[in-house]
Order: structure tokens, then C-alpha cells, then sequence
């Protein structure tokens, strides 16, 4: 029988080796899998290459591990906001890379990642500082840069509900980048409010197939709430 | 198939059968048009197969009862279906980028022909004015195993060959060959004979094959059909 | 106000011009945009190139067109089935020209005519007469060939539900080809079953967004039955 | 913005409904992060604009009520927004799908530099350490109608240049210019002021902008507010 569920985060990420390529979902706060950032964050693995939309808006996200100094490449759209200050240090010193990618063709080449597609042609960022060192080619007159696939040892996402077999449905805007980083990564992980029966969910209305989901972990509100009264 | 084929070997209800076993709990698997289709109906109990037809939709679940039928909910050859609790809908892209992403545990596709080095032809036949591709091409380079699954013989003409003569599906693609008479794995020392259908004689599968059989001394001399 | 609902089908359809790409969503029967097919047999319009997976399966699909002799070139994936013959016939005396592209080539196509994607790189049909002439290139030590975007003029696309705005929800595998081509089109013609009240669709539920339909027929099931029945 | 500048021309929410009045009936527009944000609050009444987010939805409505702020329902700002009878969600890449597909009518950006070519510089400053791209680069490329909405001048200084000096976002992609002085059309002639802020003459703002402008004559000799 297909079981997903995990019994915590921290065996649910276990197996995240030094060196991984990791996809993080979330757009600032919003369907940000914080849950398994800071469990990633205590399992402590190193020179990770992270890919995430946003770095520093919120200090639960990727922030987290680049200030534990877990990462030795990261790869986003908007490297800014109130917690940005240690990727800017680390920048400075050397100690981390940062490769800056037009948010759709971060989409994009998240998608051709999950859908089988090497590298495909973008006008987006021909004649920038971005397309720079990239191949081009003209397109219906219009110069155009080679963007390839990203695919990721795991993801890490965030859900609203799951069911059993990994289904998962999401809360408004709260997709954003999960349900196209679920499909690029080798191991997906998702962290939800709930766990339902199979066949609860609205068979129209499943944003991530089942297929696309390795790992579920279910939040506790409870033992979240206790935690953040302790602080 | 003739008559004298007929004989021996898996009806087709057995081959499907044979194949279902060896699908594993969990599996995300795309049957194709023909035999394959019959998979769904032998899936061992207890286990949980999740099947994905290429018209856009995961959890394919049996016929539907007479009367029952929807035209709305149909599988990849266009016969009314039913969606298992747990299944869900999509779009023909997002269908495809499952299946050329590599997300599916299995393709299992019928063949013209199938060559000694996994090479498939199973879209076009040389004396057809039409070919009809489908998703063979994108299941077949996207699967990560494919396991063919047909008669052994068509009209008395070996379908496993040396080299397709036919129009390739894709080369070097096939993992495993499920037949009336046998399930042969396509590996990098060629085609091992992996178990027989009762009744067949490696000899007999052998003239029936245009290509050269291996057979593991280790499963003759564990008693294997093979020797019967 | 926002006002994509048109009268009938011939006003629908009234502006398709010889020459024009016509992108047809269905799968044999499901999804399949049946009433503005018959409305193109009855405008006229000729030397259409029709993309549209099945030719052939039923009798008022593409097969119409064809027979009808308004299409000069079909792209497609399965051109076979009870209702080839015309184009067959029209193969053989060279009226008509056929494209077989993989079926997953043919969406991806599609989609990335609707994606802003010109060009990508696929290893289907790599080492096949359907890879024959393309460009190709190795990636991850793979062959892969490089596949074009598809764009129409105008696409007919199926849908269950709409609303005023031009959103639609599908019906089960009706899908199918319907929300790839929607985004495909410079005009997308919709028929659907039902059109409903702003707001009253699911936003989490919404399969083709408003942005990509420009035009709305309603079906009548009565005026529908009664044709059945004088036939 | 120099003291200077803020005694002629439009206030912020006037600048953001001298946008809205130019966007038609039916449009789909993308307001970016600053000033574009405002466009939402001010579209003219009984016009129906679908804003599109790039986090992902379609119908972005008006802000919420304090304490009706929904932390899964927020605008490319991230900040809370409310979703219009009418809106979807969709995912990021759907959603720039939509946007470098061509499908969004206009995009309304701001800008640290345009040239009089429609060249856009908008991401990153020389001075800082960090760019920061988000969807400019997207937007600039994949929607119909580029429009800016702007401070003419940033701490005194033109943003209207003849050549961008700062890192460009895209080039030859803005259409039309809206800031607190004026409306200036981006054309093969060079930079076309279409309408000038009350208070605002023609000899202001061209001593305001780095490149040189043209106005119309049939628009000087109609009484235009250039003639103030």
C-alpha cells in the first residue's frame, strides 16, 4: 500500500547529502516550506545548490541556511529583502555563489526540468548583463538566449492538503513555485496542514499529481503554536 | 497469430497477468493500446498500481459497468473507463511532461518488432499508406522501463529480429519482452530468456525468435520450464 | 463590460481566412469542438493547416474539413481510424500535405507557442524517420532533436462551464488537448456546455484562465436534440 | 524627489489614474512592485482591467479590510491583496507563461532609467551589491504594451536619458512613459510628450530630461496644457 507520510521532518529529510541540489518553493512567506528548511537547517548537510525564487524576505526561508553556511551556490530571482544581509556578506567574501535568473525563465527551466526539456530558447534577458556568456540565436527576427533545465536532487514544498497517494491541492496564491519545483526534483518533499482519505480531493482540482510527490509531512499546529509561545 | 501457436504458451489474458505481477506497489505505469490494456484488469490484489493514460489522467480504474459509460472519461484508446478514488485530470501537456519527464515507473507497449538490442518499431507499418505514432515515441524515451508486451509471433513472422526493418519507435529502448511464449530481458550480453510459458521449449522459442536466446544456466538447473 | 459571448457559430466564426492555422483541441469524440467544426464545413474557409492530434476517429472532427476540402496541410499525431479515407485519397493524389509529429512533441509544441518558447530540445524521436531533417544536438550524452512552437490563428476548443470572463473548467478527460491549444491561438473560440455567473466557478479550479478566450459559444442541447432526431 | 519637483505636476495616486484612464475595457495588465501598485485602486469606474500577479492569479481586487488579510493571498509585492469574482490562481510557471507568451495587454513597470529609445534599466543600481530581476525581464519581453510609471526624476537627477548607463532589463521595449510631469510616447521619432501635468510647461519638462523631447504641433495649437 502507498504510504508517504513521514513521521517527522527530520527522517523525511535524512538522506539530504553535501553537495545536493535542492529546489525551495514559496514566494516570500507565502507557501514557503519552513518546516523542512529548519529541520534542514538542524540535519546540517553543506555545499548545498539551492534554487528559490526569493532569498531574504523572510528569515524562515533559505536565509536560514545560508547563515548556518549550508550553501555554497544559490540560484533566484530577487537575492533581496530584510534578511539578505549574510548572502550579501557571504557574496563579499567569496564563500558563496549567486546566480541571478529572470523569474519566468527560473520557471521555465524548472518546468523543461520536470518535463523532460535539456534547454530551450528565451527572448527574456538577450541584450542584458543576465544573457551574458550564454548562446544565442534569432527567432522571427528577434535575438534570443539558451536556457537550460534545472532539475534537483530534492524539493521542498509546501501544500495545503494531501492524500495518501501524494495528491496535492494548495491554498490561493500559496502555489506559486510548488507545483513546478514538485516536478523537477528527484525526491519531491511536501509539508501540509492535512492529510485526507484517498479520493477526497476534488479529482478537477489537484494541482500536484500524486506521481510528483515522494514524501509528506503533515504539519502540527499544536506543537507549532507551543513553540512559538515558548519563544 | 497461427494455429500452430496457438498450441502452446500464455492466452492473452495470462500474458497481462504475467506482466501485472511483476509491477511493484506504487507504481506509476502507462499501459498502451492493444494487450497492455488488459493489465488493468489483473493488477494482484492488495497491491496498488497507479495507471496514467496519456489523454490526461493518473488512477485509470476498470470498465465501467454497461450503461455506466461516459464520454468524458475515456483512456488513451478512446473506450470508456473509470477514474479510481485518488485519480485526478489534466491537460495533454502536463500528461506529456509526466511521461517525457521521466516520472512514470513503466510504459508497457505493444510491437511491430523489437530487435536483440532493445531497438522498437511499433508506429508504422512498411506497407501502410499511414503511420500512427501516438505517444510511443514520447513513452518509450521517457518511461524508465519499458516492457513490451505482445503475441511472440504475427502471422507466423518472428517480431523479435537482429535489426527492426520497420520504421524505429526508438532505439535502444526496451527493457523487457513479454510474450505468449516467454519473458525475455533485452540486457547488454542480448536477450536472456528469463522464464518460459508452459508448455515452451527454449528450443521452440528459439526457432521461433530471429534473433539469438540466452538462458541462464542457473534457472535450467533450478528446474524452470525451460527444461520441460 | 467584458463580453466574449457570440450569438452563434458562424459569427464565431465568421473571420477565419483561407490560409489561416487552425488549432483543434479533442481526443476522438471527448472535448471535441464539434459545432464550430461544422460551422468552418459551412463558412468554407480553405487551404487551412489543421493541428489537431486525431484525424480519422469520428466522422465530425478534422475528417469533416478534409473531406470537405479546406485543409492543405494536417499536423497530428494518429491519423488513422474509421473516417481516414478521405485523407487518405488526398495523400495519394498530393492535395493535401500530412505532419506526424509524437504526440508529446505535438503538445509540448503547442505549448510552447503559448509559452513565448520558439524553439526546445527533445530526445523523442531522436534516431526515427519523424527526427529526419531536424536539427539535432547532444545533450547528457543524448540525441536530441530541436522542435519549433506551434501558433494558431485560431483554436476551437471544448469546455464544460464558462463564465462571462471567458474562464473555463473541463469534464473529466475532456481536457485533453483543450487547455494546451487555448494558449496557443491568437483567437480561441470556446464551446461549452454552460455559461455561468462571474464568481460562481472555483478560482482554485479554473483549468483554462480568462486571458487565453476570446470568443464564447454556448451550445443548445434542445435545438441539438432535435437535429439528432430530423437526421 | 527634489523639493523642486514636487511643486508642479501629478501626486502619486494622480499619476496612477492617469495610467488607469488609458488602459481599455477588457484589458489583462501586470502592475509591477512602487507606484504601478497604485493603478489597482484607481481604475475607472464600470471598467473591467483583470490584473494579473506573477506569484500567480489572475483578478487581483483591492486590498483587504484590516484583519482580513490572508497570508496565502498576496500580490508580486507580497503584500495582502483580495482575489475579484472572476480571479484564478495558477502556478509560477503557468503564470509566466502567460506573461512571456504574449497574452497580458500591458505591463506597468517602474524604471531607475529609460532611454529615448525605449531602452529600460530597472533592476539593479551600479551602486549596490545585489540586482534584483524578479519578472521585469519577463514582462518587458513578453507583454503587448510596455507602459512606465514613474517619478520623472530621481533625487534631482533625469531618469529620461539618452543612452541607459545602468544595467538594461531589455531594450527598444517601452512603449509609452508616465511620471509626475507628463505622458511621453516612446516612437521611431524619438520621444513624443503626449500630455503634460497641470503646472508643468514644455521648457520644464525638457530641462527635467536628459534626452530631447518633441511635442506635437496640431497638440500645441489645440490649447493642450503644454501652452500653460
Amino acid at each position: 500500500m502507498i504510504q508517504k507520510k513521514y513521521e517527522n521532518t527530520a527522517k523525511a529529510i535524512a538522506d539530504i547529502h553535501d553537495g545536493a541540489t535542492l529546489l525551495v518553493g514559496g514566494f516570500g512567506g507565502s507557501g514557503l516550506p519552513s518546516h523542512l528548511i529548519a529541520a534542514l537547517v538542524e540535519q546540517g548537510a553543506k555545499n548545498l545548490t539551492v534554487v528559490s525564487n526569493n532569498i531574504g524576505a523572510v528569515s524562515d526561508g533559505v536565509a536560514a541556511l545560508i547563515s548556518n553556511n549550508q550553501v555554497k551556490k544559490i540560484i533566484c530571482s530577487f537575492p533581496v529583502g530584510p534578511h539578505a544581509d549574510d548572502l550579501i556578506a557571504r557574496l563579499q567574501n567569496g564563500t558563496i555563489e549567486l546566480e541571478i535568473a529572470p523569474q519566468g525563465t527560473l520557471a521555465e527551466r524548472i518546468r523543461a526540468g520536470g518535463a523532460g526539456v535539456p534547454a530551450f530558447y528565451t527572448p527574456t534577458a538577450a541584450h542584458t548583463e543576465l544573457g551574458e556568456g550564454k548562446e544565442t540565436r534569432m527567432f522571427n527576427g528577434r535575438l534570443h538566449v539558451l536556457e537550460h533545465a534545472i532539475i534537483g536532487d530534492f524539493a521542498f514544498i509546501k501544500g495545503h492538503k494531501a492524500d495518501r497517494w501524494g495528491n496535492l491541492v494548495y491554498n490561493k496564491t500559496q502555489r506559486n513555485f510548488n507545483p513546478v519545483m514538485a516536478t523537477a526534483a528527484k525526491i519531491t518533499i511536501a509539508e501540509v496542514d492535512e492529510i485526507v482519505e484517498v479520493g477526497e480531493l476534488d479529482p478537477e482540482n489537484i494541482a500536484t499529481p500524486s506521481v510528483y510527490v515522494h514524501r509528506l509531512i503533515k504539519l502540527e499546529p499544536q506543537r507549532e503554536g507551543r513553540v512559538l509561545v515558548n519563544e | 497469430m497461427s494455429k500452430d501457436e496457438q498450441k502452446v504458451g500464455w492466452s492473452k489474458i495470462e500474458l497481462a497477468s504475467r506482466v501485472a505481477q511483476d509491477l511493484e506497489d506504487g507504481w506509476f505505469v502507462n499501459l498502451g493500446i492493444g494487450i497492455p490494456t488488459l493489465v488493468a484488469d489483473v493488477i494482484p490484489e492488495g497491491r496498488e498500481i497507479i495507471l496514467h493514460s496519456e489523454n490526461g489522467l493518473l488512477g485509470l480504474g476498470p470498465k465501467p459497468e454497461p450503461g455506466e459509460e461516459d464520454m468524458d472519461l475515456v483512456n488513451a484508446g478512446k473506450e470508456p473507463i473509470t477514474l479510481k478514488p485518488g485519480g485526478c485530470f489534466f491537460s495533454q501537456s502536463d500528461s506529456f511532461a509526466m511521461i517525457r519527464g521521466g516520472h512514470l515507473d513503466a510504459a508497457i507497449l505493444g510491437a511491430f518488432q523489437v530487435s536483440m538490442y532493445g531497438d522498437l518499431a511499433s508506429w508504422k507499418l512498411p506497407n501502410k499508406p499511414l503511420g500512427r505514432v501516438g505517444g510511443a515515441m514520447d513513452l518509450t524515451v521517457g518511461a524508465k522501463r519499458v516492457f513490451l508486451c505482445m503475441q511472440h509471433s504475427s502471422k507466423g513472422v518472428p517480431k523479435i529480429v537482429e535489426e527492426c526493418t520497420y520504421p524505429l519507435t526508438a532505439p535502444r529502448c526496451v527493457d523487457r519482452i513479454y510474450t505468449d511464449l516467454a519473458v525475455i530481458d533485452v540486457t547488454d550480453d542480448g536477450l536472456v530468456v528469463q522464464e518460459l510459458a508452459p508448455g515452451v521449449t527454449f528450443e521452440y522459442l528459439q526457432a521461433n525468435t530471429a534473433a539469438p536466446l540466452k538462458i541462464l544456466e542457473t534457472r535450467l538447473s533450478k528446474g524452470d520450464s525451460a527444461v520441460i
